[in-house]
This record gives C-alpha cells, structure tokens and sequence, in this order.
C-alpha cells in the first residue's frame, strides 16, 4: 500500500455549531442576582472562546499533514519517506486525532503508539515540527502546516512513528526506581507521615509519564548512550527528596546520579525541560542534585 | 547516537529549526571555550618571544630595531586582521564570561525560570560591549 | 543497569572545580582584558612595561594562577565536551592523556616566560 | 513457547498487584501486556481510592455504602471482603511510597465522594490513578518479575471438556507486536486476566483506545459467564468534544452543574434534593441528559461545571490537573470559565464471573480489575470504589493462583443445572458466525485434547492460522469500519436511557457487525508492529462484548443502578433481585441468572430505597 497522496474522497461538512450562537438575551431582573451574575460571566466565556474561534480559521479546511514512513519489512517502505495526507478540520483536533483519521481513512498501515488521548499513558511523544511534542496534546491549530510528524529523534525507529522505547526502559531502571524504606511504622494500618511542604517538593517529580520526549530532546544523551537521562534523574530526584526514605538510602541514591553518565553529564540545555508535557522542571532537577551530591561529596572531605 | 536510526537530513534540519534558548547558549558557550582555550595556547606563543628578548635578541620592525618582545607585540598589533581578530576575541571572551555566569547562576539554581531572557541579555550585553571597545581596540591601527 | 557503575565519582569532583575556576576566571580575565587593552592599549606594549609589571609579587602570582586556572578549565571543558559527543574507551584515555600533556606543557611553557620577564630565569 | 507458573494478562493496577502478590508467595510470574505497564489505563484514575482508614469510620460503613450504591446487586461477600482489606492494602500502597496527598500532621489526606456516608476517599492530588501505576509497576521493577510488554494476548488455552465447570486453563496464546510473532505461554498454576474495561464498545467514552474487553471475549469464548454486563456506568462530567473525564473530585471539593438558564438543576429540578452534585453517578448523568432533553443544555448538547468559586488557591492545590485537562483537550480555562461536561461511558461493572478468590469457573483462569465481576459494584460503582477493587481482588488472585490458601470462596460460579434460564424471543440469533474465520472454532469445542502441551500447542496452532487468514486476504472490509459502526450504534441505542426497540435495534446492527467481519481483512503486509492485525482482533472482542452488553440490557426490563429501562422504570426487586448471566456455549449465547447474595458475614442487606 504505498499512499504518498491522499485527498479527503469528499468536502467535509461545515460545523455548523463552530460559528458561535450569542445566548437568548434574558431578562435581567435584579442587578445583584446570582443568576445575572452567572449570565454575565458565561457571556465573558462566550467571549472568549469567540477570540479563540477567530484563531482558528481552520475549520471546515483541511489539514495537510507530512508523516515519516518507514517499515524495514516492506520493500516500498524500506527507503523512510514522508507521505502526505488532508485530514477534514474539526474544532479541537488534535495532531494524535489527525493520525488516527489518516490511518481508518486513508492509510490501515499507518502505525503509531496511542492508547489513553489524555496525555496521561505517555505512548504518543513524536516529533512535530522540529520539537518533541505528545500527539494527544498538541492542537493542530496551533501549528504550521504542512504539519510534519517523524519519530522521536535519537530512538531507532521501529516502523513508521514507533521508536524502541528499550533503551530508554533500561536508563528508567537503572536508578533503582523504587521505594527502599524498609523500616516503616508498626502495624499494617500505620502510615509513614509526609509533610505537605515534602510532598509539594517531590510533586512535580511524580508527574512523569515516561514518554521520553525529554531524552529524545537532549543532546547530550543523543552523543552520549550510557547517560541517565533527564527523565531518569527526574525519578531518582522524586525518590532522593522523598523524606520518607532515610539518609542512607538518600545517600545509595546519590551515588547512583553522581556517576560518570549521571548529573554531571548535564549541560543544562533546558530542551528536556521545554518540552516535558508534563511541565516538570527537569533541568532544575537535575541542578538540585548536582548540588546535593557536592554537599554530600563535601562532608566526606 | 550508535545506536539511532540514521535518518540523515531529516532528522538534523528539524532539530536546528526549533533550536531552543538553551540549546544556542550551550553551542555557543562550547565554541567560544574552544576558541578561548585555543587562544591561550597562541597567547603564550607568542608571549615565548619574551625569552629571546631577555636574550637580548632583537627584530626589525617597520626599519626599526627593536627588542624582540616589544617588536613582535607591536608588529602584530600594527595589523588590520590582528585588530579585527583582538576584537572578535573580546566578543567571544565577554560572551563566554556573561553566559559563564549565567551557567553559574543554573547551577546554584538561581533564576532557572528566566534561562533564556538571561541568555539573550549575554548576547545583547556581549554586543555592546564589544561595539563600545571598537574604538580603543582599534585606536591607532594603519591601515 | 545500576551494577554497570563504579562506587568511584571522578565526575562530581571536576564539575566542581570547573565552577570554582569559573568563578575565579571572571575576575582575573576581566581585570586582564581591562589592564592590557584598556588601561594600557595592547598596541602600546612594551618589553620595559611588562617587566615592570611583572616586578610586583602579587600581579605576577596573579598571572601564573591565572594560567593555571585557564589551562585548567580549557582543557577540562573540552575533554568534559568530548566525553558527552559519547567519546569513550581506548580513544577516551588517548584523549584524556594527550590533553593533559598539552596542558602540563602549555602552563610549564607560560610559568618560564612569566620567570623570564620578572627577570628570574 | 514460554513458561511460568503464573501467567497474568495486563498490567494495569489489577494485574500489577496480583503479580507482586504472586511473587511474594513464592510463585515464578510473567505479566503479558498488550502496553507496556506504564501506559496502562488506571494511569488515567484521577479521584481516589476508598478506604475506612479514620476514626469515625469502619468497613461496615464502607460496606453499606457500597451495597446501598450497587443498588443491591452487588454480593456481600464480595462487598465485605472489598471493605476489610481496602484500609491495609491502601496502607500497604503507602509503604511503597505513594505520594498521596496530606493533612497537616502528615497523615494522608481523604476527601468526600458522591454515595458516601464518610469523607474516605483517599486520594493523590487529582492523580491517584497514575500514581498507584506507576507505584505498582515499581514494586514490579523491584522484585525483578518478568513483563512481556507489547505482547498481545490473542487467546486462552483451554481444555475442552463439554462443561466449562471442568475445563483447565493452561495458558495463553500471544502475539509479539514488535515481531509478529505468535507464540505460547505456558502457566503451570494459573493465568490471571487483568485486562481492564471495554469502554470502546461505545463512541464517546473515557476509556483508552486500548480498552478492548480483550479479557472479557477470550474468557467469554473459553466459556466462563459474563456477568451483569448491562451495567454500564456513564460519567456525568466528561469533555463532549473528547470524552476525556473531569473527575468527581471536582464535585467532591465543591463544583457545582448548572443548565443553560444558569440554575443549579440537581436541586432546582429535584434530582437529588439531599446530596446535590455529588448524588451517585448513573442520578446525575440522568439528570444531565434530562435537562438537555428537555432544552434547557447549552449548544443542546452538554451542562456546565462551575468550580471558579472554590478560588484559584485551592483548585491548583487539589485540582491542578483538572485546569491542564480543560485547557488542552477543550481550550477552556476552569479558572474563569465553567466547564462544559456531558455523560460518556466509564466503567463497566459487570464482566468476568469470578468469586472472593478471583478464580472463574474454570480450573486454573483468574480474572481481577474491571475486567472481572465479583460483584462488589452491582448495578453502580460509587466513585472510588475500582482503585481499592484492583488491589484487593489483585492481591487475592494472585494469592490464590500461587497456591495461597484463602478459604472457601462462598460466591458460586459457573452455570449449573436448575438455574434460571431466559427464554426470551430475540430478534436476531446471537453468538457464532464471523468469528470462525479459519473453519476452527474459537475454542476447541469437541474432540478432547489428550495432555496440557498439546492444549497450548493446538491453541497456538490456531491463532497463527487465524493470522495467516488475515493477512492473506487483499480485500474485503477495514475493521475501522466495523468498529465504528458498533460505537454508534451502542452509543445510540444502548447508553443511559435505553427502551426496547432501541436495544433491539442495536442487537440488529451488531449482527451485521458480525456479519460483515467475515470479510475483515488486515491490509497492512507487515509482520513489524502491525497494529492493524491486533486492532482486528480487537474488534472482533468488542462484538462479542457489546453484544452481551445489549443482550444483558435486553432481558433485564426494570430500571436499576445504571440501568435504565422506559418499560419499567422502577426498581423491581420481586423480579430482578439477581445477576444475569451469559455463557457462549459454544457460538450460541445462553441467558441465566443467579440470585444476589445479600447474606454478609452478620447481617444481612436488606434492599432499600436508593435515595440522595
Ligand atoms: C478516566 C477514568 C477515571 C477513573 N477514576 C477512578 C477513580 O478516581 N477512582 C476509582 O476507584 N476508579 C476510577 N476509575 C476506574 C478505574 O481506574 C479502572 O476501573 C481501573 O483502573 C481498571 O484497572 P485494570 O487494572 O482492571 O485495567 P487497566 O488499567 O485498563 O489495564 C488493562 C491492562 O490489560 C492489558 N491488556 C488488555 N488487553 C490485553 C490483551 N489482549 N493482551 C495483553 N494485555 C492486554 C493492557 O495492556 C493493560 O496493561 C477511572 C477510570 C477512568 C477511565
Ligand atoms: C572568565 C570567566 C569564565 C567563566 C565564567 C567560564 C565559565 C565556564 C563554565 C561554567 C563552563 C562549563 C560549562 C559546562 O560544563 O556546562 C565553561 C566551559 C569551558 N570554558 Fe570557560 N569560563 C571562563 C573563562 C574561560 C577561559 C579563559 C577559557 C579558555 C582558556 C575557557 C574555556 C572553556 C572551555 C574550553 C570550556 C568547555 C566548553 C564546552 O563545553 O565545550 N573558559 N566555562
Ligand atoms: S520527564 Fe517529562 S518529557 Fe521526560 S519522560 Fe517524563 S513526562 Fe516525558
Ligand atoms: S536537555 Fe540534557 S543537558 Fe541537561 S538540561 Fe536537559 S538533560
Ligand atoms: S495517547 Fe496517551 S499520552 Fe497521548
């Protein structure tokens, strides 16, 4: 099946909900009601989104998308290409959507990883013109077209948008991601106590999807295969910050990040931390535990 | 990289396009040390001259006899390029201490937030310095 | 994964020191640049100046850890550059062994001179 | 061909924490999964997790409560087991160091849920769900068990004795995403089915794509009874454009629905004049669809939810993500705008016929999670009730699969002689044609296969001749198509309202639906990640799942829980005090019921008005 151009077999239909209605004006009855007040500020609402209409002149076009083809299996596929396809707009689209319509109308081979749409599962981080980006998360709206979609750069890639993912498994492995405590409260009901103030520390920390959109965006672990990885030190960061586990462990797992391929190898990029979906704060990370490997380093001198 | 799919140009063109702050500042810090260092290697050549000057050795200059620190020195400085090259040194060393500094701050985890206003001020800061020292770099210089 | 590393920590030691002589190199690189272009035009430097200069102790220990430090930081800052493009095993120890050999030669080459124009050599 | 004691199918938070539990009495596990654990669709759990953990609270409660909330479909025994280790299993999750969110003195932080008598419902922050992933799967990574990730599970191997009561289960037969390969998984104790929800059966669904009810049609097929599977809960707050949820926390903290003339219309219109908002969710999502029914929904399509007046403060501090998600997936901004939310499918809560123990009537087949039907959530699951049913059940499967002893199981399972059987006209004949593709039937019914290998060896041999029929063929229909076609019809006809001529009309599309899938073909050539060939196979579960979704809805003519009925929209417990069931026997669905055990440990349920 070789599809290099693919044209929507007919004119998508206008929405004829997209064009935003005014509400029925009311009757306002006391300035002070509740009700009035509710009114006014969904017609602020309306407003809005009205603007966000506007920026949106897409609808009811198509949307032409580029996306990077390759199956070492299929003689046609072997040479990677780009194949074009226009995918019907429809407000809120998302680039995940688009692929998803170009694969059940266009294109069945069209392999890409997906599973949750709510940038929670972390299978979908492909490389959407030039920056790492989750599919499910990104507005088609917000992006140039044609809109190019390419593997995630750094990983071998597989078949079409799917990369292997095992390396970066490995370097997840590796800091030993998982809870040590071994002393805990008595009593199968007693809770470990936690802070808030601790908890809000490692917060962001948790966030992690594993979608490796970090690791793909730095170059120091595409020159550098053995390095962790700002995904993770991320983990190794909400674990070492944890106050639950005591100082040695924290200790056990400095040592780890503090390896010729750990935190040092950062060069403070900040790419992982400008496209991490879930807005953690990588490169701040990363910084903290250089510093608290110092310090640690320091005590023994 | 061993072990990625080469998907030769593709891949590349893509990355630079959407090159992010933190990303220039680190390519450029990288090239302006490399220069810098490589500088000082040809500082302390030609600085080596000193030793044949405390010999007593001495050069020519422009028909002029000279001590042979002073007339390499001056020799050099009397040229257009050098000048020109003084001047691209001096960017490259106020942009390699600005962003230097900049880095400095990343580390002690000072103002992670404003990474990227902080590498542009190091770019326009290296700009003006560097236009405001033309004239004293270039003070004098024949043509 | 974790078994492939060493309890040894060479990495955290360099990177801190990378910093310090950072730190100590913006003061002296800008006093340097300030005092050999501004103060005195670099056109205008002389034998005689630079002697005279170098007569002070303290400029003269200025200069050679100036050196030092800038040697230093240089050639760790492009052995730490090369290690990340993923330089590693045999080429990694030529690499490490041939910077250093020309940085010891580098700061052995510059404390001579600066000897030589303090008159002491 | 591999082998390992315990096989366990998925791993999401069920079949996670059945592993660990396996692994630690002493069995060699192996979890297959069709996505790596991490990407598994308990990630997306946002709530909480109900536990009796605080003075002032006790399983009891927990219990009535949920028996009150299942509309008394649920089994006591299973409800009471349900309560009692909810508080130590949560605790245990807290051990291995779950960031749940805390009180001032470090303990963890509870919070209201609808159809609960107690603010217990544990949560971290409006994460819960990935968080209890992501956990479990590090317990995993920690014990070292082996996962098989990208692995799809095409099918069960089990012997083929005439009764399903004395089949065995040894083993499953998967297919290598990566590789295409097709292989066999020996289980020398058990397989564990952890495979989670069938939320694509419906269009509009906060269900992952991956939601297939794989588990539920392979363990349907290999004749274990679905169980209650007309239960299907609908959310009353997800995204209309995508179908992506607005936890109830939302409600929990505050939140408030309001119609398009700005009223609060829970109480305004008297849907539930006690609890409001945060009334049981099959009330609310009827209430919703009510006032857009009646024209008082904006666009005619969807209600508001308003949590601008809980302050910005304390929406980021508990409710951060809630902001992230109506920005991203519809360009709202909770912080100044209300939401717009509309019902879409969620759970469901019928599915495998399992006991206490997690076992199904056949020898050596455990099913735990959503996938599975002890019967703690009946007619309704309360919100907060799936995260501590995937621990508890997990755990106890995996226990009972490694050889742990847990006592008799005092929930029956399996058909046995003398039940009630449904002798119902129905419109089209259910079961069978188009899923025997290669001639063979899905199970190997008849013809008993002499020893174990030769069971795994046979299903083996099946399923890669399956494949070679799929892909062989160059014409015929997308499964894309057919897929497409069976949401829209449930989602029509099937969904919180449903009459008899709209199910009707739906069994009559899913036959076509079975119809056309004899002419499925994969067009994808590529034995490399071809996830056109799995997403046929998929397909073919959800018709068989959707069907007995619609069967169930059919014969059940009373309105109870989530389901609802116009022919009888009351709660008729002189008649449907019981389970419907559906066995496959063979290609050809048979319909019995079972009565609802209300007998728990010392007391006995009795059925009360539903009321918030
Ligand atoms: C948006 C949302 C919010 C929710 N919020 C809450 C909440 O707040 N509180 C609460 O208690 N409950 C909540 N629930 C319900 C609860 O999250 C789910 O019921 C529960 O997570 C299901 O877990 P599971 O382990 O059974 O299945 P899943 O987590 O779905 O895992 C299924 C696993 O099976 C694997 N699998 C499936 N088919 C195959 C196959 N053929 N071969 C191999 N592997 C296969 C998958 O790879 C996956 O690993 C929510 C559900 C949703 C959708
Ligand atoms: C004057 C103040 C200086 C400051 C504040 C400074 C700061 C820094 C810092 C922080 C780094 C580390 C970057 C990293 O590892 O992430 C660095 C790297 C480097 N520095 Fe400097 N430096 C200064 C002067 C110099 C001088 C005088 C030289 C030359 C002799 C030099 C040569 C280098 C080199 C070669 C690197 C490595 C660049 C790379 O990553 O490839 N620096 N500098
Ligand atoms: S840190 Fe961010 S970018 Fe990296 S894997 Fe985790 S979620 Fe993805
Ligand atoms: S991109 Fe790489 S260099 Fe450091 S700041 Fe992020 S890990
Ligand atoms: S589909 Fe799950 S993160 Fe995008």
């Amino acid at each position: 099946m070789s599809t290099q151009q693919q044209e929507p077999e007919e004119a998508p239909e206008t929405d004829p909900e997209a064009a935003e209605v005014p509400p029925e004006s009311h009757e306002m009855k006391a300035q002070s009601s509740p009700q009035q007040a509710r009114l006014q500020r969904k017609q602020d609402g309306l407003a809005a989104r009205e603007r966000a209409a506007d920026e949106t002149e897409l609808e009811g076009d198509t949307v032409h998308i580029k996306v990077f083809r390759y199956d070492p299996e299929v003689e046609a596929k072997q040479e990677p290409r780009f194949d074009d396809f226009y995918v019907p707009y429809t407000r809120g689209m998302t680039v995940l959507d688009a692929l998803i319509y170009a694969r059940d109308e266009f294109d069945p081979s069209l392999t890409f990883r997906h599973s949750c749409r709510q940038a929670i599962c972390g299978s979908d981080a492909f490389f959407v013109n030039g920056s790492q980006r989750l599919g499910c998360k990104t507005q088609l709206s917000e992006l140039s077209q044609p809109v190019r979609i390419e593997p995630l750069p750094h990983q071998e890639v597989v078949k079409d948008l799917v990369v292997d993912m095992e390396h970066f498994y490995d370097q997840m492995h590796s800091v030993e991601p998982y809870f040590q405590q071994e002393d805990l409260p008595a009593g199968e009901l007693a809770e470990q106590r936690q802070t808030r103030e601790n908890r809000e520390k490692v917060k962001m920390s948790t966030r992690c999807i594993w979608c490796a959109a970090c690791m793909s965006s730095c170059n120091i672990a595409a020159g550098d295969n053995q390095y962790l990885g700002p995904a993770a030190i991320n983990k190794a960061y909400r674990f070492a910050m944890d106050e639950r586990e005591d100082e040695e462990i924290k200790e056990h797992r400095l040592r780890i990040i503090e390896q010729e391929h750990g935190v040092w190898r950062c060069q403070t990029q900040f790419s992982c931390t400008e496209v991490c979906p879930k807005d953690i704060p990588l490169t701040e990370h990363i910084q903290e535990l250089k510093r608290e490997a110092v310090k640690k380093n320091l005590k023994f001198w | 990289m061993s072990q990625s799919y080469n998907r030769g140009l593709i891949e590349d063109f893509g990355r630079w396009k959407e090159f992010s702050a933190g990303m220039w500042a680190w390519i450029f810090h990288k090239f302006t040390g490399w220069i810098l260092i490589g500088y000082l290697f040809t500082h302390i050549a030609v600085l080596s001259s000193a030793i044949a000057a405390a010999d007593g050795q001495t050069i020519v200059v422009g028909g002029e006899t000279v001590n042979a620190y002073t007339g390499t020195l001056q020799g050099l400085e009397s040229l257009f390029i050098v000048r020109v090259m003084e001047v691209g040194l001096l960017a490259v060393a106020v942009f390699h201490i600005l962003n230097g500094c900049r880095l400095l701050m990343v580390d002690l985890g000072i103002g992670l937030e404003a990474q990227d206003k902080s590498f542009y001020a190091s770019l326009v800061l290296t700009g003006i310095i560097v236009v405001a020292s033309v004239p004293t770099f270039m003070q004098g210089v024949g043509l | 994964m974790a078994e492939h590393y060493s309890s040894f920590t060479p990495g955290g030691t360099m990177w801190l020191l990378q910093r310090i002589t950072a730190a100590f190199l913006v003061v002296v690189l800008a006093f340097h640049f300030f005092l050999l272009h501004f103060v005195n035009h670099a056109a205008d430097i002389t034998w005689q100046g630079t002697q005279m200069r170098m007569q002070d102790l303290g400029y003269f220990l200025t200069m050679v850890l100036f050196l030092i430090t800038a040697a230093f930081h240089g050639i760790n800052g492009v052995y730490n550059a090369l290690v990340n493009q993923g330089l590693s095993g045999t080429p990694k120890k030529v690499v490490l062994a041939v910077l250093t050999l020309a940085g010891l030669a580098l700061v052995i080459q510059g404390v001579y001179v600066a000897l030589v124009m303090r008159g002491m050599v | 061909m591999y082998e390992h004691d315990v096989i366990v199918v998925g791993a999401g938070g069920a079949g996670l924490r059945a592993a660990i539990a396996a692994h630690e009495a002493g069995a060699d596990v192996a979890m297959v999964t069709k996505l790596h654990p991490v990407r598994s669709h308990t990630g997306a759990a946002e709530g909480g997790i109900n536990a009796a953990l605080r003075e002032g609270d006790d399983w009891e409660l927990h219990a009535y409560d949920t028996m009150k909330g299942s509309d008394y479909l649920g089994d006591a025994p299973a409800i009471e087991t349900l309560a009692k280790d909810a508080p130590k299993d949560t605790i245990t999750l807290e051990h291995w160091g779950m960031p749940f969110s805390r009180e001032e003195d470090g303990t963890v932080s509870q919070r209201p849920f609808g159809g609960l008598s107690f603010p217990r419902t544990t949560y971290a922050g409006a994460e819960t769900g990935h968080h209890l992933l992501h956990v479990l799967y590090e317990q995993v990574v920690k014990r070292g068990i082996q996962v098989y990730d990208e692995w799809y599970v095409m099918n069960l191997a089990v012997s083929d004795e005439p009764d399903p009561n004395d089949r065995t289960c040894h083993g499953v037969v998967a297919y290598d995403v990566q590789s295409g390969a097709v292989e066999g998984f020996k289980a020398n104790r058990g397989v564990i089915l952890a495979t989670g929800g069938p939320g694509q059966a419906f269009d509009h669904t906060t269900n992952a794509v991956s939601c297939t009810g794989d588990g539920h049609a392979i363990a349907y097929r290999a004749g274990v009874p679905l169980e209650d599977m007309e239960f299907v809960q609908f959310h009353p707050t997800t995204l209309p454009s995508t179908g992506v949820l607005i936890s109830e926390g939302v409600r929990g903290e505050g939140g408030i629905l309001y119609n398009n003339e700005g009223e609060r219309f829970m109480f305004e219109h008297g849907y539930a004049n006690n609890a409001g908002e945060l009334a049981s969710r099959d009330v609310v999502s009827r209430a919703e669809l009510t006032e857009v029914n009646e024209g008082r929904g904006v666009e005619d399509e969807y209600v508001h939810l308003d949590m601008r007046h809980l302050g910005a403060e304390r929406i980021v501090d508990r409710l951060e993500n809630i902001l992230h998600l109506a920005e991203d997936f519809e360009g709202v901004d909770g912080l100044v705008e209300p939401m717009p939310v509309k019902p879409g499918q969620h759970y469901e809560m019928g599915g495998i016929e399992t006991d206490e123990n997690g076992e199904t009537c056949i020898t050596g087949l455990y099913a735990a999670g959503e996938c599975a039907c002890v019967s703690v959530h009946g007619a309704n699951r309360l919100g907060g009730n799936a995260l501590p049913e995937l621990v508890v059940f997990g755990k106890r499967a995996g226990y009972h699969a490694a050889g742990k002893d847990l006592g008799e199981a005092q929930i029956e399972t399996g058909y046995r002689e003398g039940v009630e059987e449904e002798d119902m006209e129905l419109p089209i004949a259910p079961g069978e044609t188009g899923l025997a593709e290669t001639g063979d039937d899905a199970v190997a019914d008849g013809g008993q296969l002499a020893d174990t290998d030769g069971v795994l060896e046979g299903a083996v041999e099946t399923e890669r001749k399956r494949v070679e029929y799929l892909m062989e063929r160059d014409e015929g229909i997308q499964h894309a198509e057919i897929r497409s076609k069976l949401q829209q019809a449930m989602t029509a006809d099937v969904n919180v309202f449903r009459n008899e001529d709209g199910i009707k009309r739906a069994l009559r599309v899913i036959r076509e639906c079975r119809e056309e899938y004899r002419d499925v073909y994969v067009a994808d050539p590529s034995r490399t990640f071809n996830t056109d060939l799995q997403m046929t196979y998929e397909t073919r579960n959800l018709i068989d799942v959707a069907e007995t979704i619609a069967l169930g809805a059919l014969v059940r003519n009373e309105f109870r829980g989530a389901h609802w009925r116009q022919e009888n929209q009351i709660r008729d417990d002189e008649n449907w005090l019981k389970h419907t069931l559906i066995s496959w026997n063979g290609g050809k669905p048979s319909i019995w019921y079972r009565p609802v055990i209300l007998e728990g440990e010392d007391k006995t349920y009795e059925p009360k008005i539903r009321s918030y």
